[in-house]
């Protein structure tokens, strides 16, 4: 017996379904990107949630600072820039990065910071060929095996920072040495830098204390060091945990007793949270507050001017995305559909970077200076040029 | 009086130091209504636990059928033919009567872990819930939800739950508890009707029904067995009467019924 | 690898535990005894850290930042028991897990609005901020053993007030039986609001002891929060001196896999847990 | 059994979703196929806590673990063929589902939520620290499976159109296959075992046994969605295995309606299109920029008034279902 009830409330379920097929179909954007004149659409996958968001702001506020110097406009075109938060979660990372060239149909997409977020982003940039700049992540995979012409890093390769430390401590006889590090990609290739700048120049690793990413538990690893007593300890850690180890080396007591060194990461942005116990650490890095170039005095003026804050090495990368697309573009003439002479341009370019001039090479990562640092009150200050020109090896790109 | 189907002996489950069951011995024959009285805390639901296997004793043997099943936990001793009810009501509230009562006849099949064929157009498990419904007269009350019934029936849907087990020995544990009177009568009424080919374990404090009923009687009392043999003996039994009357009743002999 | 350097290290892992339980605490309470799972433990830890950077840079003095903390993290126990716990006393675990999942998404992202995305420091107080020479090269900050210190007398006065008085003993018959306590006279209605404001402050105090020898930074909630719960389940539900013994018998593990077996340490936690579970199926000490 | 109506009112919903390849372009495509495949593991999560009682924090491990598998056996120059590499990836899900289900299985409640935990959070490192498939940046799958017989390629999931279908295909085909199982004589003891696991062993069922079965099988199904998740972008990347992915999938179950398996596919489609609709700037402004404040809410107002879930409500709109003997 069919009660009236029945058929009104299939009625009323088919109904509500339809429209809802209806809103779905008229949601789809039907932008459509006009060739030629139209804005250059530049979309950024980078963290502005979770751990690493001031990175991610950084990258962001110099690469706007880099097309404000360029009157706003790259090869005649004027710019829109398309943010999405990666929030430095890989999972999303192929997602986001389909929204960014599928949905809003960009040109350039520039991130990420995270590594794990930049293969994900990497994959669909190789499929889709859309050229994308790597303005943090360091993993070597992406200017190594997966180094793709549409695909260029204005940032480091993880091998890279630590490198140039392994000469410093050999000139200074200090020949036996501990690494310390964070247990994950980031923190072995650093890790792997540092040996082969250290090894086969005569350096002995003593021992290599592995701690899980991203424990901050560092109490045991420093009293293995403070029993094994070795010349120096290369440590990796980054942000929050570059802070905690920093300020427990020295409530340990080993500040002053056991040299502690590092790639920059270590003090780069964090010398105010760990206060005193960051004084005298020297680090290597493709980039001081200090240096005296007049590209990194007018840099640092206008970022401070700009966002009340002083720069740091993250601006300083986001600020050679915007001048290597800059540069792109203006060699094309704004023309995005000229793939091959803009990417030709950008491989040829050299970029005026307040880290100095550097070029690319031939995997699409810099090849740049690395400066030995030493923290003086709370300043990463440039102690000598530690390294020229350093190129990544880029084992294993076929490009 | 045939062999007995079940039997336990030294029988005994201590809880850290207090002895719950101490050292009883007990055996159920076919066709025969064994049934077990005594104060509250005398061990009775502990004896029944153990019985089904939802405790296990700290020592002592209980055989079935000839065979060692002390160790065996409940599932597997239900699966052997011993199907049990509970003091409190413990069904599946949010199934219909006849889901309650199916599951119950499902788990005669040899295995459940069938995962193609609908488990309703299994005939020989739906001749069995309706039997068990019938004969426990729920029938009428099949597609109702089990928690909206009255208690009484929730009892006799317990009960029907257990002959759809189609077991051999059925360990009834207070089932006239929270009854009124007429339900009573009409649930011991269901007892002896059912209990022909079964052996029946009851454990109840309602005299008038255990007196209808059982062939054999039991007294426990701190989980020792006071008293056993045939009622009518039992009911003599001067220790029976103190445990029951308090200590020198049976010398001012009352004359009430026990 | 002499018997100082295991001592020493045995001392770390004691000490780690011991931090571990003052992390957890807020948790014990309020999963332990009450027995809600508040995925939000982290965020009130993660909040209470923060409260001690501000309140430190406003002060100058970690003491009365925390004085300062403790009305405001007691508040907003308080607001969240009234507006979001109170529907949950009767509902299954699953539904706790989902609106504690759904707060944590919450003060993410009002951290970064209200303190923004750097890594902060807290200045440990001058008064403890010296240490103790152990060997030659290696010496004891003085504020771990302070933070061990209070770790204990915490643990102690938990279990003395759960286990010995009348408030306990109501909070232990609510979590028991939440109907019958009600019904012989408990008012759990204002108990469940004080117990998880207290729960909430505890995790907010442990973030303002802990934040000078952690860093304070977004998203340090979620990293105390899973080893939390360990804590409490490898203890066991419903008993403060289970979580006492999980926390050190984690810090133990944590060290030692640390030190000896490198590559496994980041599961050995974890293999602790299921062993200690797959032995007694609820935790050390938990009420079977 | 769901009644006629809301049977065809999911009926439409699987036509709405076939009709996106016709008119979106290859980002909604994969967005659909997201969806779909979240559904298929919400749904497969729903036979554990809607039907079984296992409330499992773990289940993203198999998820995860099919992904990684599917990496392993993929050639880097060649697509793997689906013929060897489906059985393969889902026999390995499997295998770690009877393990760690035959330990998990033994407790219960709270307990059991947090040794599915611990089980997902060892595999979370196991691929987190060891080099085996890329550590903590992740790993590709270079060509997305194919199914060949010899060398006939019948189905290349490469195509983001053919991957959808695909997908839909199997979510189709799994919910009718899970809702035959349940209807069958283990649904039946399951469900059981949800409601009254202590009165199932009265009545002689190996309660111990069934809810491994069902963890088995769900972990399993989990695989599948496992596998065809890693073929959307292929990549995989051990947040894949994470608390949070769990934590997700768990929402989703919820926001769907537990216990009623097509509600957690409606939980996903829902979950994912909220979050997509909240970025957009379009809509929300600057909000847009902490959306999470929004989800949070979102998940906060789902558990407070809509505790039976929108598949719930679908039930509640279209009938209830009908109780057959």
């Amino acid at each position: 017996m069919k009660t009236k009830f029945d058929n009104i409330s299939r009625r009323r379920t088919l109904g509500m379904l339809g429209v809802g097929v209806v809103a779905a179909a008229t949601a789809l954007p039907a932008r459509f990107a006009i060739g030629g004149k139209a804005k250059v659409r530049i979309g950024t996958l980078l963290p502005y949630s979770g751990t690493y968001t001031r990175l991610g702001q950084s990258i962001t506020n110099a690469m706007e600072l880099a097309f404000a110097q360029a009157g706003g406009k790259l090869g005649g075109r004027a710019i829109e820039l398309i943010k999405i938060d990666s929030e430095a979660k890989p999972p999303k990372a192929a997602d986001l990065t389909n929204k960014l060239i599928g949905r809003e149909k960009v040109d350039f997409i520039v991130g990420p910071v995270h590594s794990g977020v930049a293969m994900g982003m990497a994959k669909i940039a190789r499929e889709e060929g859309t050229m994308m700049i790597v303005p943090n992540a360091g993993a070597n995979q992406v200017t190594g095996p997966f180094c793709a012409p549409n695909i260029f890093r204005t940032s480091f390769s993880n091998w890279q920072p630590g490198h140039p430390m392994g000469k410093v401590l050999l000139d200074e006889g200090k020949k036996n040495v501990v690494l310390c590090y964070w247990a994950y990609g980031a923190g072995k290739q650093s890790a792997q830098g540092f040996k082969d700048g250290f090894v086969p120049h005569g350096g002995n690793v003593i021992k290599e204390i592995g701690i899980p990413f991203p424990k901050v538990e560092f109490q045991s690893a420093l009293t293995e060091i403070a029993s094994i007593k070795p010349d120096a300890v290369y440590v990796f850690f980054a942000g929050g945990g570059a802070v905690k180890f920093v300020k427990d080396w020295a409530a340990a007591g080993l500040k002053g007793k056991i040299e502690l060194v590092g790639p920059g990461f270590l003090t780069e942005g964090v010398t105010k949270a760990q206060g005193a116990a960051a004084e005298g650490i020297r680090t290597t890095l493709h980039y001081a507050d200090t240096l005296d170039y007049p590209a990194n005095v007018t840099f640092r003026a206008a970022y401070r001017k700009a966002y009340g804050k002083g720069a740091d090495v993250y601006g300083v990368q986001g600020f050679d995305a915007g001048q290597l697309i800059r540069a792109g573009l203006e060699a094309v003439g704004g023309d995005t559909g000229a793939k091959a002479d803009m990417i030709k341009a950008m491989e040829g370019a050299s970029i005026d970077s307040p880290r100095g001039k550097w070029t690319m090479s031939s995997a699409h990562n810099p090849v740049q200076n690395f400066y030995l640092r030493e923290v003086k009150n709370g300043v990463n200050e440039v102690v000598k040029l530690a390294m020229e020109n350093l190129s990544d090896p880029a084992k294993g790109c076929t490009m | 009086m045939s062999a007995p189907i079940l039997s336990a002996t030294g029988l005994s489950k201590n809880f850290g130091g207090l002895n719950a069951v101490d050292n009883v011995d007990l055996s159920c024959a076919l066709d025969t209504v064994h049934a077990i009285i005594g104060p509250n805390g005398a061990g009775k639901t502990t004896l029944i636990n153990l019985l089904s296997g939802d405790l296990a004793p700290s020592s002592g043997e209980i055989t079935y059928r000839d065979r060692d099943i002390t160790a065996l936990p409940a599932h597997r001793v239900s699966r052997l033919g011993i199907g049990r009810s509970y003091q409190r009501t413990h069904i599946f509230p949010e199934f219909t009567c006849w889901q309650n009562c199916w599951l119950a006849a499902q788990s005669r099949e040899p295995s459940s872990l069938r995962f193609f064929r609908p488990a309703n157009a299994a005939l020989a498990v739906r001749q069995r819930t309706e039997q068990a419904l019938a004969t426990a007269g729920l029938d009428s009350r099949a597609d109702t939800i089990a928690a909206t019934v009255s208690y009484g029936e929730q009892r006799q849907l317990e009960i029907a739950m257990l002959l759809a087990m189609e077991p051999d020995v059925l360990l009834l544990d207070e089932p006239l508890a929270g009854m009124g009177p007429e339900e009573s009568v009409q649930v011991v009424e269901l007892i002896r009707r059912i209990t022909p080919g079964y052996a029946v374990v009851l454990i109840e404090h309602d005299m008038d029904a255990v007196f209808a009923v059982a062939d054999v009687l039991t007294v426990m009392v701190d989980g020792v067995v006071l008293e056993s043999g045939v009622p009518e003996m039992v009911r003599q039994s001067t220790g029976v009467r103190e445990a029951y009357l308090g200590v020198g009743a049976a010398a001012a002999d009352t004359g009430c019924e026990l | 690898m002499d018997w100082l350097f295991l001592l020493i290290q045995t001392l770390n892992g004691i000490q780690y535990g011991l931090l571990l339980f003052l992390i957890a605490s807020g948790l014990t309470l309020v999963f332990g005894i009450m027995g809600i799972i508040n995925l939000a433990h982290g965020s009130f830890y993660m909040i209470g850290a923060y409260l001690a950077f501000s309140f430190t840079q406003m002060t100058g003095n970690l003491f009365t930042a925390i004085l300062l903390g403790i009305p405001v993290t007691l508040v907003l126990g308080y607001g969240v028991e009234r507006v979001f716990m109170i529907h949950l006393y009767k509902r299954d675990h699953l539904h706790q897990v989902l609106l504690t999942f759904g707060l944590i998404l919450i003060f993410n992202e009002l951290q970064l609005m209200i303190w923004g995305g750097d890594p902060n420091g807290v200045p440990i107080p001058d008064v403890l901020s010296g240490s103790l020479p152990i060997s030659d090269t290696l010496s004891y900050p003085v504020y771990r053993i302070f933070l061990s210190v209070v770790c204990l007398v915490l643990a102690g006065s938990m279990a003395l007030v759960i286990r010995h008085t009348r408030v306990g003993m109501r909070v232990r018959a609510g979590a028991a039986n939440r109907a019958m306590a009600e019904s012989l006279g408990v008012n759990m209605r204002s108990l469940s609001a004080i117990v998880f404001s207290v729960g909430v402050t505890l995790a907010g105090v442990a973030g303002m002891l802990a934040a000078p020898v952690e860093t304070v930074y977004p998203g340090m909630g979620e990293q105390i929060l899973i080893i939390s719960f360990v804590v409490v389940v490898i203890g066991g539900i419903g008993s403060i001196k289970g979580a006492f013994v999980g926390a050190v018998a984690i810090g133990l593990v944590d060290v030692y896999g640390q030190v000896y077996l490198p590559e496994i340490a980041s599961v050995a936690v974890y293999g602790l847990m299921a062993a200690v579970l797959l032995w007694r199926p609820s935790g050390l000490f938990g009420r079977t | 059994m769901p009644s006629r109506n809301v049977l065809s009112a999911l009926a439409v919903l699987v036509l709405a979703l076939a009709v996106v390849p016709m008119i979106g372009d290859k980002y909604w495509i994969k967005l659909a196929t997201r969806m779909i495949v979240l559904g298929i593991f919400a749904m497969s999560l729903d036979l554990l806590v809607g039907y079984t009682g296992l409330v499992s924090f773990g289940h993203a491990a198999f998820f995860g673990l099919s992904g990684y598998v599917l990496h392993l056996v993929s050639p880097e120059d060649a697509a793997a063929n689906m013929a060897w590499a489906l059985p393969v990836c889902l026999g390995v899900t499997a295998l770690a589902a009877l393990v760690i289900g035959a330990l998990s299985v033994r407790t219960k409640g709270v307990y059991f939520i947090m040794v599915t935990l611990a089980f997902a959070q060892m595999l979370f490192y196991f691929f987190h620290d060891s080099d085996l498939a890329g550590g903590s940046d992740g790993a590709y799958i270079y060509f997305k499976p194919i199914l060949a017989l010899g060398s006939v390629v019948l189905v290349d999931l490469g195509g983001s159109a053919v991957l959808f279908y695909f997908s839909l295909v199997s979510l189709i085909v799994l919910y009718a296959g899970l809702v035959m199982v349940l209807r069958a004589p283990f649904g039946k003891v399951i469900q059981g075992i949800k409601v009254n696991e202590h009165r199932m062993q009265a009545l002689g069922f190996n309660t111990y046994l069934y809810k491994l079965v069902s963890f088995v099988i769900a972990g399993t199904i989990a695989g599948y969605a496992g596998f065809l998740f890693a073929s959307i972008d292929g990549f995989v990347s051990p947040e894949l295995l994470g608390w949070q992915e769990s934590g997700i999938a768990l929402v989703m179950v919820i926001l769907g309606g537990m216990g009623t398996l097509f509600g957690p596919v409606i939980g996903a489609i829902a979950l994912l299109g909220v979050e997509e609709l909240f970025r957009d700037r379009a809509l929300f402004g600057f909000i847009a920029a902490h959306w999470q404040i929004l989800m949070g809410g979102f998940v906060i107002c789902i558990v407070l008034f809509f505790a039976n879930g929108l598949g719930g409500l679908l039930v509640k709109i279209a009938g209830r279902q009908s109780e057959e003997r």
